[in-house]
C-alpha cells in the first residue's frame, strides 16, 4: 500500500524508518495536546497569561506564524500574478507552509480565547470597526483558499489521481488556481496589514499606537511588507531542512535565488521605511502624550537592545547577505540570512505585542515581565510538530517537488 | 461596535462621571469591598498575585519616589474610566477593538457596558485599555459553600473565560429606572443613581453623577477643580476622554496621573 | 454578520467589509463549483466512451 | 433486496436533505451555543422581593443596612443619617455577609474530641453542651473553686458583658478580664487627671489642628468611619480654612500619609516629644492661662499640708525637655520641635491624641498622660473641637446580686491577673499578664474559662506563653461565633449567633463625644444552631440555681434588652438608635472629680491609694525611656508591629474580600512583607521581596523583604492581623502573627503592657 | 446544496466503478429496478429524517412538566377588581413581583372557597404546611437579562397580553416545556420549532378578536426585543437589557 501511494519516479525511506520518524515527532506532538486539554480544561490560568499580559506568546507567535506563512502568498503572487514561471517548482511547497502556518494560527486562536466554543461570535457579532474581526474573516477564508490550493496537491497523489474525477477537478482547479490565487493574495494583503494594525490601533498603548492612512495605521503597510519579506526566506529555510532530512537537493538553486533575492529587496524596503516609522514615532508621536521615547525602554529585558537587535542585527544583516549575490550564493550564508531574517519577524511579532503590553502607561503602574510557560510553549510548538508531520507525509506521498526527478534521478 | 446606540434625537442623554478627591480618599479600601460586594465578584484563597485578581474599582498606592523623611503617599482609587474618546478617536479604546460587539459606549448614558455571554474572552480589550480597569476571568468563579446565598440578582456572575469590569453599578441604573418609570417618571434624580463605592466610601471622597447636568455635584466639583487647577484625569494626552476626574491639591499627584517621569525625574513609582 | 442578526447595523462600513467579504467567498465557492462541475462533466464524458 | 455501500449512500443523501430541511440541526446549533453562554455551573441567583432592613454593626458601631433579596442578605451598607458613620461604611463590616454565610462559621454546639486544637469535633446538642458547662461550674463552686473561673470578653460595655460580669459576681469569681485596647490607659489617665470613670472621647469633626502621637486615625482608631469622615472635613472648605493634621509617627503609615505634617520620630519616644513639645509652649507661655491657672492641679510647684515641696510640671518639664533635649531623644530636629509646639498652641481649637495604630494596645501610662497634658494646656478639655470623656445613654440599672457566702468569698479573691491588687490598685484588667501569672505557678489558677467575643488565644501577646497558658486550663468553653483560635483550642464552641442574626445592643463607640444607642437586631433568619451567648449565660445561671439563678429574674435575653432600655425601648426599636445629640460634657467648674476637684497634672490618688512615692516624678507626666527587649548587639534592628487598615487584628478574622485588598507589596502567597528602608537593606544586604529570616528575643519567622522610603532606617514594620491558625485557607496559613514575636514589656505604674516593638534581627535566608 | 450532492454521488459512484474493475463483473440486475433503487432510498431517507426532525426531535429536546396547580386565569379576572395587577403588581421600587407569592393565595384560599379540587389540593398542600407554591415561570429569561415590566407596561404602555398573550383568560394552565440542553422556557425560542414564528409586537396590530385566539406568546429572543425596540425608537444599547 505504502508504495503505491508513492509518487513515480522518486525514492523515498523505507517505510519502517518513516514510521519511527513519525512516532518520534508524536511525542512533542502529543505534550502540546496534553496542553490543549489542560488549557481548555482547567481554563486559562495554567498559562502565566495576566491581566498585564492578556497578549502572550500565543498572540505573538500567531502574528509571527503568519508572517512566516506569507511565504505561501507571496511566491502564489509572483507566480501566478507576476508570473514568475520559475516559481512553479516551489510554490506547491509554500503552499503546504502556508497551510500548516495558518492551521497553526487558527489552531493557537482556538486555545487562547477564553470561551474557545463561542468563538464564532466573530463571525456572527462580527464589529466590523475592529480589526481582529478583520484578521479573523481574512484567516479563515485565506485558510480555505490555502486548502483549495493544497487539495490538487492530495489528488494528484498516484492512487487518487487514477480516479477519473479526481483527476480532472484537480486538473481544473490548476486552471482556476490563477484566480483563487488572487483572492488569496488579496485576502493576504489585508490580514497581514490587518495584524500591522492589531496593536497599532491602541491609541491607550502609545508603544504601539500609530498613524496611518484612512482606517489603516502606518504598521499596516509594515505588516504586509515584512511578511513578504520575511515569507520566502522561511520558505526557503523549510525546503533546505526538508532537504537535509530527505538527504537530496529537490529544488534547483537558481529558484531559491530568485526568492532570496525578492526577499532581499523587500526586506531593506521593510527597513527603511521602519526605520523612518520608529524615527517618526519617537520623535513626535511618543513625546506628544507625554513621554519620551527613552521611557518605553526603560524596563529590562525590554532595553534599547530590543530595537538595536530587532532593525540591525536582525535586520539589516540578513537584508546585505540577501542583496550580495556573492553571499547569497554562500549556502551557509544564506541560511544565516534567512534564519536571521525569520527570527527578526517573530522577535518584531513578539514586541508589537508583548513589549506594547509590557510598558507601563500609568506613571505609576509598576513593570511586569513576563515569560511564558509550559503549556504555552507546548501548545505552540505542538503547531511546529504537527507541521513537520504533515510534511513528511506530504513529501512522501505527493508531488510536491516538480524538479525532485529531474535532480535525483532513479 | 454599536457607538449608534443613543443617537437618537429628543432624547435626554446623562454623562455618568465621577469625580475622586484624592485629598479625602484615605485607602481604606472600602470602596473595593463594596465593589466586589454589590457585583459579586469571585475571589479566591489566595489572591495575592495582583495580576490574576479580579478588581473592578482598584486602589492603587502611589509615591513621589523621594527618600525618608520625604516620602509621601497617595492613593488612586481606579474604577473603569468609561472613556468617551474624542478627536480622531471617535471612540472609547476597548469598545472599538471588540470583535464581537460585547462592549459598547452607550451615548445616552456614557457608560461602557460588557455583555458576558456575549464575550469569547479574546482579552483584546485588555490590550486596548491603558488603566488595567478590565479583568479575565482566569478561574471558573466559585463560593464556598453556603457564599452563593449573598450573590445579588441585579448582577449576572460571571463565568471564565470572560473580560469584565466596571459598569458603574449600571444595575442600580436600571433600578433607579424602575421606579422613576412606575412612577411615571423618566428623569432619573442624582440621589436615585449612585455607585456602590460611592455610597461606601467613608470619606465621601467619590462624587458620582451626571457630568453634563449643572445642578449635579460632580459637575460642579469639575468646574470648580478645572478653575483651581486641581482637577485632571489619567493619562489625559492620550485622548481617551475618560469620565472619571480626580481632584488633589498635592503638585506631584497631579503630575503622576499624565507624565512618565516625576518630580526629581525619578520614575513615580508604586509603591 | 447578517443583516438580520441584532448587531447589524446599514452604514457604510458593514456595507464595505461585509460586502467585500461576500464577494470573497461568493468567488471561492464559484470557482470551487465550476471546477467541480468541469470535472463532473469530463468525467461523465469519459465514462460514456468507456462504456461505448 | 440488499443495502450496497451505493445505498447506502443514497439513503443517506436523502436522509442528509431531510434533516437540512427539518429544524433540527438549526434548532440544535442555536441550543448549543445558547448552553456556551449559560453554562450551567456559573450561579444563578434567585430573585425576589428587594427589602432594606437597618441595624448596627458589631464591628464599627456604624448603623447599617441590610438589603435582603427575599430571605437572603445580599449586601451591606452605611446607614445613611445613622449619627456615627452617615451612610459610610467600614472596609470589615462591608463584607461582613461573607462571614454570615461564610464556611467559618461554628455551625452548632461543637465538643472536642481528641487533643485540643487537634480539630475534631462532636457535634452535640444545645442541651448537653449547657449541661457540660453547668456541670463543670457547679463542681467547682461546691469545691470552693469558684474564684477559679474567668471570663474574658472584647468589651465590658452593653448588656451581654454586663450579664457575664453579674454572672461571675453571682457565682463568685472577680476574673472578669477585658482584651487589650487603648482605652486600658486611656480609663487610667482619665480617673486619675480628670477623676472621670469613663474612657476619652475626641471632637474629632470641630478640632482644626491634630496632633497625632502615632495614632492610626484612618487605619481604625477609634471608630473607623467616624474618623474618616472628621478627615473629610478636615480636609473639606477653602484650602486656607481646612484643619491641619500632623502625625508622629517612625513610619508613614495611612494616617501619616494623609496628614499634612509627618515627622518620623523614633519609636517610643511621643512621650518625650510631647513634654518638649509641652516645654515649648510654658516657655513661650502660649498656654491656655485661664484653665491652667484655675482648673488645674500640680502646674507650678506645690506645698502639701504636711508642708512638704513638691515640684509642678511646669518646673519638670522647663528643666528636663528642652527641645535640644527631646531632640536628641527623639531625633526630631529642636527647630522643628519648636516650630511644631508653637503651631499647635498657636492653633484654633488644637486637640492632641494617643493610642498607637488602631488603639488595640495598652501601651505607656505617662506616655499618655503626657499627651493629654498637652490638650489641658492648651485648654480644649470638655470643649468644642476638644476632649471629654466617653458618655453613655443612661438605661435602667439592673437590681442588686445578693451574694452567697461563696459568691462573697470567691468575688473577694485577688484577681488572676493582679489587676486591682495592692501593686496596680488602679487598673481594672491586665489582659496580657494573666498567661504569665497562669504559666507561673504550680496550681492550676484558672479552672475554667470562658471567652465571649475576643480571641485571646490569637490577640495576646507572647503567644507561646498564652499557649502554654491554655494548656494549663482544664476546660475552655468559647462562645464565638466563628470558628477563631480561641475556638479553636477550646474545649466546647457554644456558637452564638452573628449580629445580623440576633438581638443587642450597642453603646457608644469608642471615641465618640455624643451619647448613642444602637440596637443590634436580627435581620436575617439564623444560618446554623447557634444560641444568644445572653441566653445561654441565664439557662446556666438558673440551671446552677440558688443565688446565681436569683440574680438573673429573667425569662430570656430580649426581656434583658428591653427591660435594660426601659421606656427608651419603643424609640430604639423603631429608630434603630438613641442620640442624646444636645449633650455637652460639663463646664470646667464642676468637670474634674478628682481630689483637687481640678485637672491634676500631679496625680493625687497614687498616694491617696497608698502606693508608695518617692519622688514626685511618679506622679506627673514624665517620659520613661522603654528600652525595647533585646540585646542591641544581637538585635542590630527595631521591629515595629503595625496595623493597616485592610488587614483587622481584633478578634474577628479578615474576611476573603479584605484579604484580597491587601497590596502585593504586603502578603505574598503566604508570606507577608516587612517594611525596611532601603538604607537599612543596604546594610544587610536585602534587596525587594527578599526571603529573610525575622528574629527576635521571643520567636522568629520567615519573611519577605519590601523596600520602603517611608519607613525610618533602622526600624522594621510588621503588619499585624496575619498569622491565623484557626478559620481556614482563605486566612490561616498566611503571614505570621505578630504576638508571636512579640513580648510583654510592664508599664510601671498599671502593669499594662507598654510594648510598642521589639529588637530584632534579619537573615537572609 | 445540489452540487455537492452531484459531487458526493460522482465520487460514489467512481468508486463503485473502481470496485466493479477490481471484482469480477457483478450479474446485472434488471434496468426499471436499477432505475428506481436510487429514487425510494434517497426517498426513505429524506421521509425518514424529516420524520424525526420535525415530529420526534421536538419531543426529545423539550421536557414537559405541570404546573404544581390547575390555575385557572379567568375564574380569577373575575374575582379581582384590577385586572392582572390584583396579583402580578408591582412593588414600592418599581419592580415587578412576577408570580404571586403563597401569602397573595393565601389571603383568599385561607380556607377553601369551593369543592375545586386543585384548590384542595392548593390548601393541603401549600397553605397549610405555608410552603411556597414552586410554579414553573413560563417567561423567564436567563440569568444576563434585565427585563423591566415597568419601562414597558408604566412607560410604553404595553398590555400584559402583547408579550404574554392571553394568558390571563385560560382556564387551564397549559403545560411548561424546558428545552434539555439550555434549560430554558419553551416560550422563549417560541412554539415554533422552527423557531419562526410572530413577533410579539405584531400582536399589537391584530385586533382583539385574533388576539384572543393566541394562547400563548410568540417569541422571546434578543432579537425580538431588539426588533421591538428599533421600531418603537428605544435604545438597544446593551445595558438597557443586560445586568
Amino acid at each position: 500500500m505504502d508504495s503505491a501511494l508513492i509518487p513515480k519516479g522518486v525514492k523515498r525511506c523505507p517505510f519502517g524508518l518513516f514510521l519511527v520518524w513519525i512516532g518520534i515527532l508524536q511525542i512533542p506532538f502529543l505534550i502540546g495536546v496534553i496542553a490543549y486539554l489542560v488549557c481548555w480544561g482547567l481554563a486559562l490560568n495554567q498559562t502565566y497569561l495576566n491581566n498585564n499580559y492578556p497578549f502572550g506568546l500565543w498572540i505573538a507567535a500567531d502574528l509571527g506564524i503568519i508572517a512566516l506563512g506569507g511565504g505561501a502568498f507571496f511566491t502564489a503572487f509572483l507566480r501566478y500574478i507576476i508570473k514568475i514561471d520559475e516559481l512553479k517548482n516551489i510554490v506547491n511547497f509554500a503552499t503546504v507552509i502556508g497551510v500548516m502556518c495558518y492551521a497553526a494560527a487558527l489552531g493557537i486562536l482556538a486555545v487562547d480565547i477564553g470561551q474557545p466554543l463561542r468563538g464564532w461570535h466573530i463571525f456572527w457579532h462580527a464589529n466590523v470597526h475592529s480589526m481582529l474581526t478583520e484578521v479573523a474573516f481574512c484567516i479563515s477564508c485565506y485558510f480555505t483558499v490555502l486548502l483549495i490550493e493544497y487539495l490538487p496537491l492530495v489528488l494528484e497523489n498516484r492512487e487518487i489521481n487514477k480516479f477519473g474525477f479526481p483527476r480532472s477537478f484537480a486538473h481544473h482547479l490548476h486552471e482556476a488556481m490563477p484566480a483563487i490565487a488572487a483572492i488569496g493574495v488579496f485576502l493576504s494583503f489585508f490580514h497581514q496589514g490587518s495584524l500591522g494594525g492589531v496593536p497599532s490601533v491602541l491609541y491607550g498603548r502609545p508603544f504601539a499606537y500609530r498613524e496611518g492612512f484612512l482606517v489603516w495605521p502606518w504598521t499596516f503597510f509594515l505588516f504586509i511588507l515584512s511578511a513578504m519579506a520575511c515569507g520566502p526566506c522561511f520558505t526557503i529555510l523549510i525546503t533546505r531542512i526538508t532537504e537535509t532530512f530527505a538527504k537530496k537537493q529537490l529544488v534547483k538553486r537558481n529558484v531559491i535565488d530568485i526568492l532570496a533575492k525578492i526577499s532581499g529587496w523587500l526586506l531593506g524596503g521593510y527597513l527603511v521605511l521602519k526605520i523612518i516609522d520608529t524615527i517618526s514615532w519617537g520623535v513626535s508621536l511618543a513625546p506628544s502624550v507625554g513621554a519620551p521615547a527613552g521611557s518605553f525602554y526603560a524596563n529590562q529585558p525590554y532595553g534599547w537592545w530590543v530595537l538595536i537587535t530587532e532593525v540591525g542585527i536582525l535586520g539589516i544583516i540578513p537584508c546585505i547577505i540577501l542583496l550580495s549575490t556573492r553571499a547569497r550564493q554562500n549556502q551557509p550564508l544564506l541560511i544565516l540570512a534567512c534564519l536571521l531574517n525569520c527570527a527578526g519577524i517573530f522577535m518584531n511579532r513578539w514586541i508589537m505585542s508583548v513589549q506594547t503590553l509590557a510598558v507601563p502607561v500609568m506613571s505609576f503602574d509598576k513593570f511586569f515581565s513576563y515569560h511564558p510557560n509550559w503549556a504555552e510553549w507546548a501548545s505552540t510548538l505542538m503547531w511546529v510538530w504537527l507541521s513537520a508531520i504533515v510534511i513528511s507525509i506530504s513529501y512522501r506521498y505527493l508531488p510536491i517537488f516538480p524538479q525532485e526527478k529531474e535532480l535525483n534521478p532513479l | 461596535m454599536k457607538e449608534e446606540h443613543g443617537h437618537r434625537p429628543g432624547k435626554k442623554t446623562y454623562k455618568y462621571g465621577m469625580v475622586i478627591d484624592l485629598d479625602k480618599c484615605t485607602g481604606c479600601g472600602a470602596c473595593m469591598v463594596a465593589c466586589m460586594a454589590e457585583n459579586n465578584i469571585s475571589f479566591r484563597k489566595d489572591e495575592t498575585n495582583k495580576l490574576v485578581s479580579n478588581f473592578w474599582m482598584r486602589v492603587y498606592k502611589i509615591t513621589n519616589g523621594r527618600s525618608f523623611p520625604d516620602t509621601d503617599v497617595c492613593y488612586i482609587p481606579r474604577p473603569c474610566m468609561h472613556c468617551e474618546g474624542h478627536g480622531h478617536h471617535h471612540h472609547t479604546p476597548c469598545v472599538s477593538v471588540c470583535p464581537a460587539c460585547a462592549t459598547d459606549y452607550d451615548h445616552e448614558t456614557g457608560i461602557v457596558s460588557q455583555i458576558y455571554t456575549r464575550c469569547f474572552g479574546c482579552r483584546y480589550c485588555m490590550a486596548a485599555c491603558p488603566y488595567h480597569a478590565r479583568v479575565f476571568n482566569w478561574w471558573d468563579p466559585s463560593w464556598p459553600k453556603g457564599m452563593e446565598k449573598y450573590l445579588s440578582p441585579d448582577v449576572s456572575p460571571r463565568m471564565r473565560g470572560v473580560v469584565e469590569k466596571c459598569t458603574f453599578c449600571h444595575h442600580r441604573l436600571q433600578r433607579a429606572r424602575n421606579k422613576t418609570y412606575s412612577e411615571g417618571r423618566r428623569e432619573i434624580r442624582e440621589d436615585e443613581y449612585q455607585t456602590a463605592c460611592t455610597q461606601a466610601c467613608p470619606a465621601g471622597a467619590i462624587t458620582f453623577g451626571d457630568l453634563k447636568n449643572p445642578e449635579h455635584k460632580v459637575h460642579k466639583l469639575v468646574e470648580e477643580g478645572k478653575k483651581k487647577k486641581i482637577a485632571f484625569r489619567l493619562l489625559e494626552k492620550l485622548g481617551t476622554n475618560p469620565k472619571v476626574y480626580y481632584v488633589s491639591t498635592k503638585d506631584w499627584v497631579q503630575k503622576a496621573a499624565d507624565v512618565y517621569l516625576g518630580e526629581e525625574g525619578k520614575p513615580v513609582t508604586h509603591a | 454578520m447578517f443583516p438580520f442578526i441584532f448587531d447589524w447595523v446599514s452604514d457604510a462600513s458593514h456595507f464595505v467589509f461585509m460586502g467585500t467579504l461576500y464577494a470573497v467567498m461568493g468567488l471561492l465557492v464559484i470557482a470551487l463549483h465550476y471546477c467541480g462541475i468541469r470535472a463532473f462533466f469530463d468525467w461523465l464524458c469519459k465514462k460514456g466512451q468507456h462504456e461505448h | 433486496m440488499k443495502l450496497d455501500r451505493r445505498g447506502f449512500i443514497q439513503f443517506s443523501l436523502g436522509a442528509g436533505a431531510g434533516i437540512t430541511l427539518s429544524p433540527l440541526p438549526w434548532k440544535l446549533t442555536d441550543d448549543f451555543s445558547i448552553w456556551t453562554q449559560n453554562w450551567p455551573w456559573t450561579p444563578v441567583p434567585r430573585t425576589g422581593e428587594v427589602t432594606h432592613v437597618n441595624t448596627v454593626s458589631k464591628h464599627c458601631g456604624s448603623g447599617i443596612t441590610l438589603r435582603k433579596v427575599g430571605d437572603r442578605a445580599t449586601k451591606i451598607e452605611g446607614r445613611k443619617g445613622y449619627p456615627v458613620n452617615d451612610g459610610g461604611i467600614s472596609i470589615q463590616t462591608a463584607a461582613d455577609l461573607q462571614l454570615l454565610y461564610g464556611p467559618w462559621r461554628v455551625p452548632g454546639p461543637l465538643r472536642r474530641v481528641g487533643k485540643r486544637g487537634s480539630g475534631h469535633w462532636e457535634n452535640i446538642s444545645w442541651e448537653k453542651a449547657i449541661g457540660d458547662v453547668v456541670q463543670k461550674l457547679s463542681d467547682l463552686r461546691r469545691k470552693g473553686k469558684s474564684h477559679t473561673v474567668a471570663c474574658i470578653l472584647g468589651s465590658d460595655r452593653g448588656t451581654v458583658p454586663q450579664l457575664f460580669s453579674r454572672f461571675l459576681k453571682a457565682y463568685g469569681s472577680p476574673n472578669f478580664i477585658r482584651t487589650a485596647s487603648c482605652d486600658d490607659t486611656y480609663e487610667l489617665a482619665m480617673s486619675l487627671m480628670q477623676g472621670a470613670a469613663a474612657s476619652v472621647a475626641y471632637d474629632l469633626e470641630h478640632a482644626k489642628y491634630i496632633l497625632s502621637f502615632g495614632c492610626g486615625l484612618i487605619e481604625g482608631w477609634g471608630s473607623t468611619v467616624r474618623v474618616i469622615k472628621a478627615h473629610s472635613i478636615w480636609r473639606s472648605g477653602n484650602l486656607k480654612e481646612r484643619a491641619t493634621l500632623v502625625q508622629i509617627e517612625p513610619r508613614l503609615s495611612n494616617t501619616a500619609a494623609k496628614a499634612d505634617q509627618w515627622y518620623p520620630i523614633n519609636p517610643g519616644t511621643e512621650g518625650a516629644l510631647a513634654l518638649g513639645l509641652a516645654h515649648v509652649i510654658i516657655k513661650k507661655s502660649l498656654y491656655h492661662t485661664d484653665f491652667v491657672e484655675n482648673h488645674t492641679f500640680g502646674f507650678e510647684d506645690w506645698t502639701d499640708d504636711s508642708g512638704r515641696r513638691h515640684i509642678g510640671f511646669k518646673r519638670l518639664v522647663l528643666k528636663k525637655y528642652s527641645p535640644n533635649a527631646v531632640s536628641r531623644i527623639t531625633g526630631l530636629s529642636a527647630k522643628k520641635i519648636v516650630r511644631l509646639a508653637t503651631a499647635f498652641a498657636k492653633a484654633d481649637r488644637p486637640i492632641a491624641v494617643w493610642g498607637r495604630g488602631k488603639g488595640t494596645t495598652s501601651g505607656s501610662l505617662y506616655e499618655c498622660m503626657a499627651v493629654h497634658a498637652l490638650n489641658a494646656l492648651v485648654g480644649n478639655i470638655n470643649k468644642i473641637g476638644g476632649v471629654s470623656t466617653l458618655p453613655e445613654v443612661a438605661t435602667e440599672t439592673w437590681p442588686k446580686v445578693d451574694q452567697d457566702h461563696i459568691a462573697r468569698t470567691g468575688s473577694g479573691m485577688p484577681r488572676i491577673d493582679g489587676a486591682g491588687g495592692s501593686r496596680y490598685p488602679f487598673t481594672r484588667y491586665l489582659p496580657e499578664r494573666w498567661p504569665q501569672i497562669v504559666n507561673g505557678h504550680k496550681a492550676c489558677l484558672i479552672e475554667a474559662l470562658l471567652v465571649h467575643e475576643a480571641d485571646p488565644y490569637y490577640t495576646t501577646l507572647d503567644s507561646a506563653a498564652v499557649a502554654r497558658a491554655f494548656d494549663r486550663i482544664p476546660f475552655v468553653v468559647s462562645f464565638s461565633t466563628l470558628m477563631d483560635e480561641t475556638a479553636y483550642h477550646a474545649d466546647l464552641i457554644l456558637p452564638n449567633p452573628h449580629y445580623l442574626e440576633r438581638w443587642e445592643d450597642a453603646p457608644t463607640p469608642t471615641g465618640l463625644q455624643v451619647p448613642i444607642l444602637g440596637l443590634v437586631r436580627p435581620v436575617v433568619s439564623p444560618q446554623f444552631d447557634t444560641r444568644h451567648a445572653g441566653d445561654v449565660i441565664l439557662t446556666i445561671a438558673k440551671r446552677l440555681g440558688g443565688v446565681v439563678g436569683d440574680a438573673f429574674p429573667w425569662e430570656d435575653y430580649e426581656t434583658v434588652l428591653k427591660e435594660t432600655i426601659g421606656d427608651k425601648w419603643d424609640t430604639l426599636e423603631e429608630a434603630g438608635y438613641i442620640e442624646e445629640a444636645d449633650y455637652t460634657p460639663p463646664v470646667w467648674e464642676n468637670a474634674f472629680a478628682t481630689a483637687s476637684g481640678k485637672f491634676e497634672f500631679y496625680i493625687t490618688a497614687f498616694e491617696q491609694a497608698g502606693m508608695k512615692i518617692n519622688k514626685d516624678l511618679q506622679c506627673l507626666p514624665h517620659y520613661e525611656p522603654a528600652q525595647p527587649e533585646g540585646n542591641p548587639a544581637t538585635y542590630p534592628l527595631i521591629l515595629i508591629p503595625v496595623e493597616l487598615t485592610r488587614l483587622a487584628n481584633g478578634a474577628v478574622g479578615n474576611p476573603p474580600f479584605c484579604m484580597k485588598t491587601l497590596e502585593e507589596t504586603e502578603l505574598k502567597k503566604n508570606d507577608l512583607f516587612i517594611e525596611v528602608n532601603p538604607k537599612t537593606a543596604a546594610k544587610y544586604r536585602l534587596s525587594e521581596g527578599q526571603d529573610t529570616m525575622l528574629e527576635t528575643p521571643r520567636g522568629k519567622a520567615r519573611v519577605l523583604v519590601h523596600l520602603f522610603e517611608g519607613i525610618m532606617p533602622g526600624v522594621i514594620a510588621i503588619p499585624k492581623g496575619l498569622g491565623h491558625t484557626a478559620y481556614d485557607d482563605y486566612l490561616a496559613g498566611k503571614g505570621v502573627n505578630t504576638n508571636s514575636l512579640m513580648g510583654v514589656t510592664e508599664d510601671p505604674i498599671s502593669g499594662l503592657s507598654a510594648t510598642w516593638g521589639i529588637r530584632a534581627k534579619l537573615t537572609r535566608v | 446544496m445540489s452540487t455537492t450532492e452531484e459531487k458526493e454521488k460522482t465520487v460514489a459512484e467512481g468508486e463503485q466503478e473502481t470496485a466493479e474493475h477490481a471484482a469480477a463483473p457483478e450479474q446485472l440486475e434488471p434496468v426499471t429496478w436499477r432505475f428506481l433503487i436510487p429514487i425510494v432510498l434517497f426517498g426513505v431517507g429524506f421521509v425518514v429524517s424529516l420524520f424525526i426532525g420535525w415530529v420526534i426531535f421536538p419531543k426529545i429536546i423539550y421536557c414537559e412538566k405541570h404546573q404544581p396547580i390547575d390555575f385557572s386565569h379567568s375564574v380569577h379576572q373575575e374575582a379581582v377588581d384590577e385586572g392582572c395587577e390584583s396579583c402580578h403588581f408591582f412593588r414600592e421600587d418599581g419592580s415587578f413581583s412576577g408570580i404571586p407569592k403563597l401569602e397573595n393565595c393565601a389571603e383568599c384560599h385561607e380556607e377553601a372557597m369551593g369543592e375545586n379540587p386543585e384548590e384542595a389540593k392548593l390548601i393541603e398542600k401549600y397553605v397549610e404546611p405555608g410552603k411556597e407554591i414552586p410554579w414553573l415561570t413560563y417567561a423567564s429569561q436567563p440569568d444576563c437579562v434585565f427585563f423591566s415590566h415597568a419601562a414597558h407596561i408604566k412607560m410604553a404602555e404595553l398590555e400584559c397580553a402583547a408579550c404574554h398573550g392571553r394568558i390571563g383568560d385560560s382556564d387551564h394552565t397549559r403545560p411548561y416545556q424546558c428545552n434539555i440542553l439550555t434549560g430554558y422556557s419553551r416560550d422563549i425560542w417560541g412554539w415554533n420549532i422552527a423557531g419562526m414564528g410572530k413577533n410579539a409586537w405584531d400582536w399589537m396590530k391584530m385586533d382583539d378578536s385574533a388576539r384572543m385566539k393566541m394562547d400563548r406568546p410568540a417569541r422571546m429572543k434578543m432579537d425580538d426585543c431588539g426588533d421591538c425596540h428599533e421600531k418603537r425608537g428605544t435604545s438597544n444599547a446593551c445595558f438597557v437589557c443586560h445586568k
